[in-house]
């Protein structure tokens, strides 16, 4: 695999073409958003988590926004591991709060840990982005929008 | 006698950097617009200035600070030259962003009263207008919306046509008896077209307004003659024209110089200081504060003499020759859209696209994996890809030691970026 | 591991200036206070960046631009080190100069209702005190005097005493409720003398008031953490520590940096920018617009590294211990003055004196036919020089390539002053 | 003559002791006086030109100042060329202002252009100052002081 096709998985290019969680969901229940912006290449996302009334679990992620392919399949993967790790209860917060760490370890390795797929699913195929110091922004985008939807929600 | 062509193949023997590989091509560099590429002569001059004749300029009488203020000064006078001023009329800056917000603050400074009383003439009024552009490099726009909103002026723009051209009739009704100053760049970073100056500084003198000009993209390209182009005032950045970082000019006519208060205050630009004030020294001394970028300084005369050696106008013919060959290469390619493709305008070498249904990064990701560095985003200037309904955009951009072969490989590469992304509309 | 003890004469070799002849004699380059020369492994870190990954940082996707920003950033990375600060709270300037500008002009934009909501903890209104000192380089009082003028907030200074340490009996009762800025050098420039700078951030603290340190004369000089110093605001300029022109360091406490409002505007500084209006972003890059010195930054990493190399502290030993050296063969001399001779004060290696008799110009040249560089003048402090009743003084200063030889050289040659211009008191 | 020697000569560092001309004359008739400062070393003058009625002729010139010994000099060897030459009736102002100009060209040589002792009198002997470009503003400090009077005599 070349180095730009280990940036650009085949998973990669079909979560930004048809994107999971894309279109933000309704602010019923307790719901907190976020906007984040990347003003050097301009991707721009909103974030909104869905939480249980006791706050502490996440029921889902949606999201609306445009930039590039890595910063849109992002997005949809964190959407669809959300999705299918939560289930019906959802997700703790202490266990968000170790993903988006694990997340962040990885993407600023450049190459050294890689993201292992029983725990990131789809996104584990983000590991190459990590090589492409001037793309993890692009890719920790969404994940930043949720940290900073969750501090408030 | 300069040479009226170019041979950029030979040139590019100068540039140590353009010799390698990158990520197994070799490297085609077209981010020229961003920051130029340096040849050896430029890091020589530096070098031999630093190992050589090093010392602070101005301040001392030992020999290295005698010959150190010479080269100083010599490197002044070369680079006005270049620009067709008098040295006196070149002032030192770190670059044409620290040169236009010093025309800024300095205008700030006049309308809170400081500078001789001579500087009044440039003090702001509520209601007095700055008029800008819609195409202008974030540098030329926001040290406005600043000065705008600390004096209670207003900032106004003038228009761009669909082919990014300035609309020159809505400039006619921009400016008016309102406008104090206008602020507009001889070519934008984005669409490469040369605007017409003596229009927008003929409108500009109707209502005696102040005309700055951002020369950023013209003076490595063009040959310049700022006092016969009527301007007023005038900044460019020495990394774009061979020349080290750091470095840059402002040009000012010598009128406006000499009465524009100071702007950064410290050593070396003052007559008499106590505890309580100070005097200014007159023009260049007065803006140039602090220990200045001597080393840079000499690097940069080192750029110009290169420049002048290859000859300017060779070097804008060559640009142009491989500029129309990527148009037309580029506009025959599916789903590229040009920004900028005014029929028939004068340009520099330099164009930005838009790829149809692929993001400019993942565009210029796919690229640089063929060794082609290209540019990508709005380029510090969003507010004119917001005008073309997009927020990012590719660009590649051309300097002297740019060949066809060049051009060709970026061809190659564009043509191929839809189908690896599966775009094929 | 660091050495204890520096080996100068070694370390001479690195610096190709030094090997020079001045005037038919072996250069002794006695005026590093004014700038310092740069040893080969900056000349060569600052070529190698040039000449093979060099590319406009931040903006782009392509290899080299990521490149750049990875030696650009690592570089902030090892300069704020150097002064025990953490990445984010080291902006990149193009010297100190222009980082004392920065500070006192974007607390006038604070006052100018300018920034965020929390500035305005910034803004000065009429009857706020400034406090300087009576011992300031203009870089720290001229922009402080402009400051005061624009805002109606009233200058005052602590005084120094005849020995040139400060009165700080007296800075108790300048520094009073009304002081919202306490601006102050780490060492004279003239005097050579560590400030009690503790003292002054206590006195600072104890009123709420902010503290901007110069450390030009520190930086090169002595062991810095700035965290640890706890003055709020500080600046060095990279020139006088082995490192480029062009660039310099200003650091700043987290909550200091987050509240203050922008100074230059322009590209990548920003969020997202409309034609009225832009936002932007958190520091450093809120206080780094357009192209940043990347060069010259590069290079004072590698000016950095070389200082930790031979260690920070041996080099203050070594100098402390020539400075020692020369005050013992200086005062012996016939009609010398020493400027700032205060016993037991804590010092850098620099001594400024006055001969009787004979100007400071005169000296200056005698000393310079014998191939020795001094600065004369009155070193961009001119009220200083007021206050001892003299308009200029010679200096000597020191560096880590300095060695007994030069001092001796020094002393030689001085004794030789008066009786060439005929004053034989 | 070693280089020092070629600046310092006798006659200037005479000159600098016992200075012609110091100490400003009296503001009667027809006079004008400058104050000139170089902030780089802190010389410091303040001259007065003297001139006839018609203001066609300079009588005299005195002035009051401090820096170092090439600045003093030059003032007090200007006041002597402008005593000696001048005599009763003065020096025509065409004359002096082709006495300055030639100064300063020569002053600005970097040592090509020597001064003649035929015109300038003692003030041949900052001949030598024009290879010490640092000190030409010393030099030049009280002839710029005169041009400046006179263009307001
Ligand atoms: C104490 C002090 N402060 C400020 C400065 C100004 O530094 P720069 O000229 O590099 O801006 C200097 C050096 O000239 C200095 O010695
Ligand atoms: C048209 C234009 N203006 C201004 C600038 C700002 O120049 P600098 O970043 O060198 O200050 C640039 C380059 O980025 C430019 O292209």
């Amino acid at each position: 695999m070349n180095g730009l096709d280990s940036l650009y998985q085949e998973l990669i290019l079909d979560h930004s073409k048809h994107p999971r969680g894309s279109g933000l969901g309704p602010e019923e229940g307790r719901t907190a958003s976020s906007h984040q912006h990347n003003p050097m290449c301009g991707d721009d996302i909103t974030l909104r988590a869905h939480v249980d009334d006791s706050g502490e679990h996440l029921l889902d992620v949606t999201w609306e926004g445009s930039g590039c392919s890595i910063s849109q399949a992002s997005a949809s993967m964190l959407a669809a591991l959300v999705e299918e790790d939560g289930g019906e209860t959802g997700l703790a917060r202490a266990d968000v709060d170790r993903l988006i760490e694990g997340f962040r370890e990885a993407l600023r390795s450049r190459g050294t840990i890689p993201l292992d797929e029983e725990t990131y699913a789809d996104a584990a195929a983000l590991s190459g982005v990590s090589k492409f110091s001037a793309r993890v922004k692009c890719a920790m985008l969404a994940w930043v929008a949720l940290e900073d939807a969750l501090a408030r929600a | 006698m300069t040479p009226a062509t170019l041979d950029a193949a030979a040139l590019r023997a100068d540039f140590p950097i353009l010799q390698q590989q990158v990520n197994g091509h070799p490297l085609v560099y077209l981010d020229s617009g961003a920051t130029s590429q340096r040849p050896r002569q430029v890091l020589q001059a530096e070098y031999d200035f630093l190992t050589g004749a090093n010392a602070a300029v101005h301040r001392g009488a030992h020999t290295l600070a005698a010959e150190a203020t010479d080269h100083f000064e010599d490197a002044r006078a070369v680079v006005a030259g270049f620009v067709g001023a008098r040295p006196e009329q070149l002032v030192w800056i770190s670059g044409a962003t620290l040169g236009i917000n010093l025309v800024a603050y300095a205008i700030g400074n006049a309308t809170a009263g400081r500078g001789a009383p001579a500087s009044a003439r440039f003090a702001l009024a509520p209601g007095d207008e700055i008029v800008t552009t819609e195409i202008e490099h974030h540098a030329n726009l926001i040290p406005w919306q600043e000065l705008a909103a600390r004096t209670g002026a207003v900032l106004r723009h003038i228009p761009a046509h669909d082919d990014g051209t300035l609309d020159m009739d809505a400039a006619a009704e921009v400016i008016s008896e309102r406008t104090r100053i206008v602020a507009f760049t001889h070519v934008s970073n984005v669409l490469g077209i040369i605007n017409p100056v003596e229009d927008l500084v003929a409108l500009a003198q109707r209502v005696g307004a102040l005309t700055v000009l951002d020369a950023c993209q013209s003076a490595p390209h063009l040959r310049l003659d700022l006092p016969a182009l009527g301007v007023d005032l005038a900044v460019f950045s020495g990394h774009k024209m061979l020349g080290p970082y750091g470095v840059g000019g402002l040009y000012g006519r010598s009128d406006v110089l000499e009465t524009l208060p100071p702007f950064l205050t410290g050593g070396s630009m003052i007559t008499t200081v106590t505890l309580d004030e100070a005097g200014y020294l007159p023009p260049p001394q007065r803006f140039e504060a602090g220990t200045q970028p001597i080393g840079p300084a000499v690097g940069l005369a080192a750029a110009v003499t290169y420049i002048q050696d290859a000859g300017i106008d060779a070097i804008h013919a060559h640009e142009a020759r491989l500029a129309a060959r990527m148009r037309e290469g580029l506009v025959q390619i599916p789903g590229i859209r040009l920004l900028g493709d005014a029929p028939g305008a004068e340009r520099v070498g330099l164009w930005s696209f838009d790829v149809d249904g692929v993001h400019a990064h993942d565009a210029g990701q796919f690229l640089d994996a063929q060794g082609i560095a290209v540019r990508v985003g709005h380029h510090c200037a969003a507010p004119l890809h917001r005008r073309f309904g997009i927020t990012a955009s590719v660009r590649a951009s051309l300097a002297l030691y740019n060949t066809e072969d060049d051009v060709d490989a970026l061809l190659d590469a564009v043509s191929g970026i839809r189908p690896y992304f599966g775009v094929n509309a």
